[in-house]
């Protein structure tokens, strides 16, 4: 299964004259700046600087979860939107390949995270489904990001990705949770005989109709359904107050994110001294995973016609893990997984990563592949 | 004034587990339940799911006579002991109307 | 008493050639298409669906309260600039009929509710009294979307519509309260005499205390006032930003709505479950009042001068039912009153009913009355 | 260490009034009362007020000496439990500092 | 079922200390705590810091053995009783998996 | 030491003939009312009115927390957009001198505090030390209110005094309390051998640490600092509409304002009662306190280079009382302080004294000092 992404990938690459050029990774070291001093990572780094420091910002659980809601209403929203201008001038033409191919991509890196944290990491059954289900999904504030960045570097993504977040949150977590569940079963019914109790019943189900009907998922898709039937059937004057409320390049999507990183920042920080604690694999794991599915979700973007811009954010929400969705599905379906594991490579490692250097990495590499 | 001998049984524990719990403890005898939500540590705290912004820990109470008081404990400590963060006790309490909680 | 409105409606109504021709009903559905079709009814459907189907979404109950103060100030505030405007131009000349006929309408709606509850219904005198508090005052945010209805089709309302509904507010949860207190008190001492205690001293005044003095009439009014002083006392360019924040058509109070009826749909939704409970005559009361009530607010509203947006955001709010001032006011005031009838029949009908079809309707009543 | 022997009186029930019962505590003789939000089912909560977005149940703590503890218990099952869906119960508890809450 | 028998000691007062004393109850040989936000008002509550728009009171409980319990009621009762508005009491509790709370 | 700083203001003041003119003293009012009548001291007004007559208006605190964290992120960033091009064009040539002042002033400022309500006020240690911890701070919602008074007055005050309110916040905190812990240490001392007990340790270390890394300067300076790196890195487009988001002149800052001030009169409301219980000294000291200090800014403010409206800013914020940071700090270090006279004084006397008449002082006496 592994070898499998590798044979899709052949003889399409242009030869690799030393890895990286000195003059590519003088573009990358200039990309990440230009990425690095803007608000949005500085705020994760103020959230990061201030926990470590025992600092005293507090942001009030309820407006976290308020800008969540919010951002995922306005991307679902403008992704509807702008589905629709796409829809009038090409019908489905240009969607159905990306679609396909995120809905590949969201098969096949559970897998390939399952079979590297297992037989490579050797970790748990349990611990290696879970951690798969987190990277499986996406996270959709570094879709945030990665939309502002290609927004910032006037190569703005085509304009259905947000479609393709919605298509790539869930089958992930359903596939790791199936596997985990499907091959924890045995040992589980042998630790139960073992101790006389009778096997606790399964919440697989479950957990995973809570994932597809989750808040991501019901916010996401259900704006954009109403971004696209109120783009058709409302006259533009009257649909303007909604669209500059949710714009995802207007003030207040930029400014939410802003206050969002920083409270990402103070969560991350304070998972960072858990990074002993999950031990060098893991933060191999967290860093390299995404620069191989970003890499998968660049290069199978350009074959599906996707724009520079648009490889770059497929690229991001690939390369990305779940922290929202996945964490209680994993939880409530394979209890025996330690959880500081899972979180701690998402939210303290491959989040971070991806926010300060993954993207413009993803953005070098849809150039380098030719993606314009 | 008629006050009844009840037992208060309360668990305290994972958010993700408590609806689950509550829920169980009605099927099980009790006539109802009450939630907060609570902030805590404990030994096994580290294994906490801590969902970014999400309430840690919440507490679940169930007024519920002596044999509904040992069903719960016994289904709790079964079920989430191994792999879930929780806490069981039980205390004597007496209810005014408690004639309402006995038989659900 | 139920007489009397159509004694006053006698003789000024254009003959009915078919109640409703073949054309107005293709005007109303077009309308209704117009209305349905935009985000602030389809956010509320979203959340019906999320309830049905026992999906995620989640809006904190801070984010809710917080939208609702906004939404208040907002009204009142906007409400006292355009009411300074009109008042420098005309003086108290264009509102004082409207304001009274308002007022009219707060003391009539109440009995016509208790009066249909008590007498063709069956139902018991507290929960006639409760439930008509309900519908003797209005809703907030009905009124909302019915300006922002107006609004789109290029017909605003005129300026000083959130008076009226501050001067609705009060007088009908007052009068089915007094109504209900006065009317149980026998009942209620004979039955306590019955089990040998005190009788429970009636908290009506501090109920009705509460209600003038409640958040919203407190925000409304004490905004109305701040926009009415700050429009006459502040440069506009100093006024610009505060204008900019609270305007109802500006993008903030749109995509608060949004939010808001997103959060009414998760409530609303959960209620579907008592619809059966209730039965059908609470049912049919829950869309027959508003649209007797709209058809008076409408009609009594074209006679005092309202223009056609008036007229219609007037039989909105005269339609609407109070979900947030009147069930703490009941509750205290008639306890014996089951909360579920008058919650549900507000806030599961009368309500979805209003937003989806009740403001086109009374769009069109206002037209057909003549109103421009 | 010197403690005192006290009840602890908790009232769960429909938020609308329980801040008039914290208020009658303090009349009847309680010294305190400690206030929480709640999330409760029973097996009247059918009739709760859902207020929406408001918190639908409160819990109120009384810790009193026994008489002042009767007192609370039968005005509230005088006053709420026909019509408001209102718990209560009562436990033995041992207070530090305990004298000042014996007489108000 | 085993149950063990064990102190419930319940600490209610000023925000602003008790995050403190959860943490010397760990020290003093509790295994866990749980804390939640409450509203409160008591003989000094005058007292109380009313920081804008901050909660204002909170509930501390710990699930432990008698000499911690009253190591805790000790140290709370000496550190804090003369210049901030706290109350403190114990009550009786039988603890499920109860081992674990003995020797923390 | 209190004859310090007349020294300083000897010989330049221009003569005083009757210390206040006539034309003057309608200067006065006429500001006053220009200010009054504003939606932000409206907004603190209403919220008094609601409390004193029992009114239902209630504030989440999570939105009145949110609004904080907002206004204190907006301060920051764009004091720190402003500073880039302050630096960009001056260096630090006009900075030091007001920066240096802003220092002395935080020293010089909790001392006199302290005095007066020892010496003249008879008060205790601990509560005069208590009551200079606040008077010795700042209160970033004063800034804020000043700031917006200026720029309506069309005399906005120089780029950096974001700068300045971070560097007031700490300095008068902590002299305030190691003088209060220093001069109460040995009664402690005494205390507690009387009662036997070991003394209690002192928890100023921690305390001091936590004003230093608390919310308002960990975000204000944090904030300043990513909005003076991204205004040199980032183009102006990227920019804008993170500039557009914190704006201190936008919707968004204004609309803020109103309710936190809002949430200010409904708390400040509630502690009027305790007035009586502080009696007549301390609303004296919280009235002629403030227009001491704030004489001290603004004359200091103009030696050191400030324009019109800086002196007037540097004035309200040296005239105000901090009541987030120092309540905490002085309830753990210094215990036997009441914090009710503190509060209430910071609270409900020098913070409406300052908004309604204050802030209009200060740019009064700085015209008349010569500030342009
Ligand atoms: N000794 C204790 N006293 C009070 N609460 C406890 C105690 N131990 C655990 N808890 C609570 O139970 C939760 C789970 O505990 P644990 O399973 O020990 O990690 C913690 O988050 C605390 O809220
Ligand atoms: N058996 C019970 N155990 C714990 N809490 C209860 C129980 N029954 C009722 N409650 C609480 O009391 C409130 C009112 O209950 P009821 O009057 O039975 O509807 C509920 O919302 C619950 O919070
Ligand atoms: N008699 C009481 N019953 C319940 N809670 C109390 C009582 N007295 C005080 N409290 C709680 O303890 C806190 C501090 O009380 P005090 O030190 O008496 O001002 C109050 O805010 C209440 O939450
Ligand atoms: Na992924
Ligand atoms: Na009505
Ligand atoms: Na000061």
């Amino acid at each position: 299964m592994t070898t499998m992404p590798c044979l899709v990938l052949a003889g399409h690459i242009p030869a690799l004259p030393a890895v990286v050029s000195a003059e590519q990774l003088s573009r990358i070291l200039q990309s990440l700046e230009r990425n690095l001093l803007t608000p949005i990572p500085l705020c994760f780094l103020l959230g990061i600087i201030c926990t470590r420091i025992h600092g005293g910002i507090k942001i009030p659980k309820e407006l976290y979860l308020s800008i969540a809601i919010f951002l995922l209403m306005s991307i679902g929203f403008i992704g509807g939107h702008e589905l629709a201008h796409e829809y009038q001038m090409h019908g489905v033409a240009t969607i159905w390949k990306p679609a396909l191919v995120t809905l590949f991509l969201g098969c096949v890196t559970p897998i390939t995270s399952f079979l590297v944290l297992r037989y490579l990491g050797g970790l748990s059954v349990a611990d290696s489904a879970g951690i798969a289900a987190h990277y499986g999904s996406t996270s959709a504030v570094t879709y945030a990001v990665a939309n502002s960045f290609v927004e910032q570097t006037q190569h703005p993504a085509n304009s259905f990705l947000p479609t393709l977040v919605t298509i790539l949150e869930c089958p992930g977590i359903a596939i790791a949770l199936v596997l985990g569940a499907a091959l924890s079963a045995r040992e589980r019914a042998a630790r139960a005989a073992a101790v006389g109790q009778p096997v606790r019943e399964s919440k697989l189900g479950e957990a995973l109709y809570e994932v597809v009907t989750g808040q991501s998922i019901m916010l996401m898709a259900g704006l954009l359904v109403i971004g696209f039937v109120s783009t058709l059937f409302m006259d533009p004057k009257g649909f303007q107050p909604f669209f500059d409320f949710f714009q995802s390049k207007g003030m207040l999507f930029r400014g939410c994110l802003c206050i969002f990183l920083l409270e990402m920042g103070l969560v991350a920080g304070e998972r960072l001294s858990d990074l002993v604690r999950v031990g060098p694999f893991l933060v191999a794991f967290g860093i390299l995973m995404p620069l191989l599915h970003g890499f998968f979700g660049v290069y199978l973007g350009h074959l599906a016609g996707l724009n520079l811009g648009g490889c770059t954010v497929l690229g991001a929400i690939v390369a990305s893990a779940s922290y929202i969705a996945a964490p209680p599905a994993v939880r409530l379906t394979l209890p025996e997984a330690n959880p500081t594991l899972s979180i701690t490579a998402a939210l303290a490692i491959t989040f971070p990563f991806n926010i300060a250097f993954g993207i413009p990495i993803y953005f070098e590499m849809a150039k380098w592949i030719g993606a314009v | 004034m008629q006050l009844y001998a009840l037992k208060l049984v309360t668990v305290v524990g994972e958010t993700v587990v408590m609806e689950d719990i509550a829920k169980e403890g009605l099927k099980l005898g009790a006539s109802g339940y009450t939630l907060s939500e609570v902030v805590g540590q404990g030994s096994r705290s580290a294994r906490n799911v801590i969902v970014t912004g999400a309430s840690r820990t919440t507490k679940c109470e169930f007024v519920v006579p002596t044999d509904v008081a040992e069903k719960i404990l016994t289904y709790v400590s079964h079920t989430y002991f191994e792999h879930y963060a929780v806490i069981a006790w039980v205390a004597d309490v007496h209810v005014m109307r408690g004639a309402a909680y006995v038989a659900g």
